[in-house]
């Protein structure tokens, strides 16, 4: 038991900050400190940026190019990266599909789709969620019926986030109606351009306009898109949605958004002095705070376990709820922090400039966020799903 | 003590109700949020019509209410069906500051207000006041028989539409002195005020408004040199009382739609509510209704008390009001799930008003602080 | 809509305070005041001052001897007597049995029974708790079987409340194993000197021996203490659970337990300073006192609409959820305010004397009643069995 | 950086839990809680036999452990147990400031509780100090080459079965002053000495000390005069990473017991676990549990730091645990249901110990006040 960084460690952290500070470049840091979205070409350039390093990949083994980066290492990368208004890496392709294609897919598939990902060639989203499943993920109806070396597929997907951006999307389908509903769905890739397809963005509380719904028209896809067996779709969802889940607790995320939240107390007033200063608002901070310093051992304790080999099914749940809870509350936070501030509707945020915001302590759009940021909570599993699961394994199997 | 509605009282609510189910269902308040004006002047209008804006007003004051309990009706009703329209700024705050401190020739906005051909704003807190209402740096001094106004106003609600503005200024003593602050009529195209407009979050318009020499007669000032805070203090807390009633109003309607939801929406083959960590959950924000409703009432019913008791009785309510507001917002989100997030559905505004009322008046802390020190006193 | 009170109920609180400040006995009033425990002698003496006053059964009709209050003077009283630190009324034979004889029993039971429970003649008690059920009430398994003009009662009951001090008891028992579980119950009252009656006490965490369990062991009844039909008692017992509870929510104790944390918190040093004046202590205290106030006029509008003839049925359920959470942070509150002091085990209160205790403040055996008071969420039907009675009826039959 | 345990630590692990699952069942616990020394005089000898004094000594201190998580591995596997055998104040605080600071002779006695064969206590708070450790009241005068203690010391552990306490007294300054401090050993038979015993309600027994003209060589000082703050600091940083590794085992076992009642309690016809509410309640109190184990590592690796963070780890700590503490306790308590209310039932003590935790070394509240502190300096 050791908390203090070996000097591989902290020679790693100095490499990071030096490649954070050489290579970030400003617009973009300056977007994210601000709450504003990137844009297409904003992720497109990070990435690039981060592949040149070979620091995109970092949770895939070094065989298909990946930095195989342990647990320490990547929470020292997501630390630095938060410190540094680093944009996040946007997980479809790199931590979703990639580990899936590595663990089930052909050799033909991984040599053809895994270093498209990496180059940008290709920009993923998610076909899981269908309109009227919800948590009950597999309850969904989009149908893949075989049809010589092809499969036609009809149906809709929705809540897929920047699918606006996409050009390729994975599907959970149907492929067999008579068997129990786990059992007839399998793991398909499609192309968007392929007709048939309609994307149109669903605007969110709090005006942003990055998720959508996605329908399929009598859509063909070529059957060597099949990923794995046909029905066994579902092995392969459960092995996305709990394996390889980077990042789940958001620990750096949480430490950029108390940071910011320091930040505007600091200049905000309150009676004639600084906010930070109130006992009452310094209690939440500092709350927050433990809160985050506890979660952050927890999350590197257990993903060095993960890393270790040891099942992280459970563990990856407890992380999501506890880390969505702690950012929650931090964008909580924000919002109480900017005061009558938070009033405004910052919807310049989502289109890309803050400048007309009247806040003179630059809090920008918190209150926005910290609606927006409901999803945590709700997307990827609900938590209440995820308290199932922790209950199921924890209580044998009562349900 | 009795807790019955009078029939004056039932029969506001009825009609309100009513006007409201009929003319201002979900599509047409979404179709007014994207409008450029932010509110709907028919609405408005019809409002006015109704009565609704008369029964904010004593009969003295030409109205026909004016009592807390008569805010506290209105606005559980607005609430309830999310209405934008500037009722509290044009109305119980600007009109009320009027209405109270005005002499007889200001007293005629009063009635212009209340039939619905004025619209006013109250134009009092700055950058770096937050929640405190002594906190006035905008300076008004005496130039011979003029006042010349300088300062910045932060986030005036209805600013933009407002014919007038009520504009509070020091005319003496400091940043947080009492004493000192005066209120002034100011006409919306006075020289050197500038109204740099912006949408709200939840819904409406506020603006960032500056004052650059702009020069007023000594007719402009309501009721006595530097002697506003009182009247300012007293309609904060009508005001702050009628939002938390609007509040209860959005609560109600928050917990209907997710009691509704949790009865129809099936995952796994079943109704969602008969999960039983949602229903428990949902039995938890009813009793916080009932807490918020009877806080409301305990506010309303201590609005024409002594300062003392007055104001303690509304920051407990603001308080209370802050902490069950988060829960029930949050957690009717977290119930519906996905849906809740999209902005055409009823509660994403819903759930917005009750959060960003906590922004209004003094956030729930600010309002705990308030508590302790009056209590204390 | 009116919160005032009028010239009559003010008047009506000034005669309570002259009866309280003339009759409450002082030696009463102090152990209340110090959270100790009266004994059957100091309760029976303030049933007998209360009832020669004829403000014993405050909830009974006129008829019975009763003082009929209203919601608002039930309310003045409550306040009233928290406030002077006057001991509780025992509620099993007033606010528990009584209404059920006078809804349910015959005209003899009610001209028997009644006068005895005014006059302090009989100490009745609880039989409606078994081992093993728990929330699960119909569950019951003592045993009733008639056998000529009488009943063999077989089974035992358990968190019996001042069982020690009872002569009688009034039970739910099972005449019927053959229908379904609710259809087989009556409601009986049995004598605790019959031979075959065993009481034992159980010793509560905070070591107070105010609960038990009571054997019987072929213990013979009279039919003629069979409550209304045989087969009938379930729906007895619930109108006993939810129609009359008087208090349920305990606004005057939590009245009461507030003062006593702001009186001990006034005294208790911390920093150098009385710990009221502690931002983060006064926060708690004052978040509790803002949840009363509400709780007060909750409890007063529910309460006013229940005399008005309306349905208390869920009302009394979330009456009961939010007064227990309210009293039970105020618990909290009292032993945080004790600091070091809430270390020692008082097992002198419950003994009667807390002569021996160290604390300067005189706080009392406040972390003892903090255990102790775990039960109001436990007994008397679960929180967890209000919230589902709460949600069956908001969410129209969903279980 | 890594979290796994030394093989050391492991073996120290497993032999005191099996220890412990061999003689220190609840019902021989019940009976160690009943008797009157408050504890077994078999068990701690046991203890110590076992090395598990030692281990919570360095190996110049004449143990072999010593470090924070040597500590925590101790106190985690006793709270598991929900032993209250005086390890905490015996050894941890007065046998460790003896340590700490003693001379040659002094730390003698440190070897004599190594082996088992001496009783120490920590006499340090006073009745109104409440959880500050620099407001000393207690005086130390000189007397010629003698010292002269007075004042009154509040709840000191184990003072009655000890043979020596460690005691604070002010030589200079004013109660709330770091410097002035002095540390003294006194024995349990000196003149002027009054120990007032009591139980406690979580097991164990304490005592009111006081101190009338108790007249000691100026041999018994511990350290230089006046500078004991920063031990006394440090000591007590180590005794609440201690405590909160007692409480992170005792809420081990208050969740296993839970887990255990969920999944084996019938009512209504099902396992109560089977119920949605208790089931995600329970869900909740285990992610808790992860985050105090996360606390009371990061208190126990930053034991070795510079003061403030140091001191700023053991706070959040002990924050944390407070908080967590009260929901485990609470949640495991009202989903056993009446069981748990009785004093026989292992989960009553066990909840004890976790609540009344809070009350030593500074409750949750006090913690975030020092926490915020900290972190502005």
């Amino acid at each position: 038991m050791d908390l203090s960084y070996s000097d591989e460690e902290r020679a790693f952290r100095e490499d990071v900050r030096a490649f954070l500070a050489e290579k970030l470049p400003k617009d973009l840091s300056d977007k994210v400190k601000r709450g504003e979205e990137l844009g297409k070409e904003g992720h497109e350039r990070w990435h690039a940026i981060l592949n040149d390093q070979g620091w995109l990949a970092t949770n895939w083994p070094k065989e298909f190019g990946g930095a195989a980066w342990n647990a320490v290492q990547r929470h020292i990368f997501e630390e630095e990266a938060a410190a540094h208004h680093a944009p996040r890496i946007v997980p479809f392709g790199l931590s979703m599909l990639a580990p899936v294609l590595q663990k089930f897919g052909s050799k033909e598939q991984q040599d053809y789709w895994l270093p498209r990902i990496l180059s940008g060639e290709d920009w993923w989203c998610q076909g899981y969620s269908e309109p009227g499943a919800g948590s009950d993920l597999a309850s969904l109806k989009t149908t893949a019926v075989k049809d010589g070396d092809h499969y036609i597929v009809n149906g809709q997907k929705t809540w897929t986030t920047l699918g606006q951006h996409a050009n390729m999307i994975f599907c959970l389908v149907r492929t067999d109606k008579d068997v129990k509903q786990q059992e007839g769905i399998s793991f398909l890739l499609i192309d968007m351009d392929t007709p048939g397809i309609t994307v149109r963005p669903i605007i969110l509380l709090d005006g942003s306009a990055e998720v959508n719904e996605v329908f399929f028209d009598n859509v063909k896809v070529p059957a060597e898109n099949l990923v794995g067996e046909e029905n066994k779709g579902w092995t392969y969802a459960k092995y996305l949605l709990t394996h390889e889940r980077t990042n789940i607790a958001g620990v750096g995320f949480s430490q950029a958004g108390l940071s910011a939240v320091k930040r505007i107390a600091k200049s905000e007033m309150a009676g004639g002095r600084p906010l930070i200063e109130n006992p009452h608002f310094a209690a939440r901070v500092a709350q927050a705070e433990i809160d985050l310093m506890a979660m952050a051992t927890t999350n590197l304790r257990i993903i060095s376990k993960a890393a270790a080999g040891q099942a992280p099914g459970v563990e990856s749940s407890m992380l999501k709820v506890k880390g969505t809870i702690i950012r929650q509350e931090i964008n909580d936070l924000a919002r109480r922090a900017a005061g009558v501030y938070a009033m405004p509707f910052a919807s310049e945020a989502v289109a890309g400039s803050n400048d007309a915001l009247p806040d003179p302590n630059d809090a920008g759009p918190v209150a926005a966020q910290y609606f927006n940021n409901r999803k945590l909570s709700i997307f990827g599993g609900s938590n209440e799903i995820q308290r199932q699961i922790i209950a199921k394994t924890m209580l044998g199997g009562a349900k | 003590m009795n807790f019955d509605l009078t029939e004056e009282r039932q029969m506001l609510q009825d009609s309100l109700r009513r006007f409201l189910r009929d003319k201002y269902d979900t599509a047409t308040r979404n179709g007014i949020l994207e409008s450029d004006a932010g509110f709907s002047a028919e609405i408005w209008n019809g409002l006015a019509e109704l009565g609704v804006i008369g029964a904010l007003f004593t009969e003295e004051q030409g109205g026909f209410g004016g009592a807390g309990f008569d805010v506290t009706t209105v606005f559980e009703e607005l609430g309830r069906a999310g209405v934008v329209e500037p009722l509290l700024d044009s109305a119980v705050l600007a009109g009320g500051l009027i209405a109270d401190l005005g002499n007889e020739t200001q007293q005629e906005h009063v009635e212009a207000l209340i039939g619905g051909e004025l619209q006013l704003a109250f134009a009092h807190g700055e950058p770096g006041s937050r929640y405190d209402l002594n906190r006035v740096t905008s300076t008004a001094a005496q130039n011979g028989s003029d006042i010349v106004l300088n300062g910045r106003k932060a986030v005036v609600a209805n600013a933009e539409a407002a014919d007038m503005l009520v504009v509070s200024a020091r005319e003496s003593g400091e940043a947080g002195d009492e004493a000192g602050i005066s209120l002034f009529l100011v006409p919306a195209d006075a020289k050197g005020l500038t109204v740099t407009g912006y949408a709200l979050l939840a819904g409406g318009r506020a603006a960032e408004v500056t004052l650059d020499d702009v020069t007023l007669p000594e007719s402009a000032r309501l009721g006595a040199a530097g002697k506003a805070f009182d009247a300012i203090e007293a309609r904060t807390a009508v005001a702050t009382t009628a939002l938390c009633a609007e509040t209860l109003g959005a609560m109600e309607t928050a917990c209907t739609l997710t009691r509704e939801y949790l009865g129809t929406r099936k995952q796994f083959g079943r109704p969602i509510g008969s999960f039983q960590a949602l229903a428990h959950r949902m039995s938890d924000l009813l009793i916080d209704l009932e807490q918020a409703r009877s806080a409301v009432i305990n506010a309303a019913g201590h609005l024409a008390d002594d300062r003392a008791s007055r104001e303690r009785h509304v920051s407990a309510a603001k308080n209370l009001m802050g902490r069950v507001g988060r829960l029930v917002s949050e957690d009717s989100i977290q119930m519906h799930g996905g849906i809740a997030m999209t902005q055409e559905y009823e509660l994403a505004h819903i759930a917005k008003r009750i959060t960003i009322a906590d922004h209004r008046f003094g956030d729930t802390d600010h309002h705990l602080e308030r508590f302790i020190a009056l209590s204390a006193a």
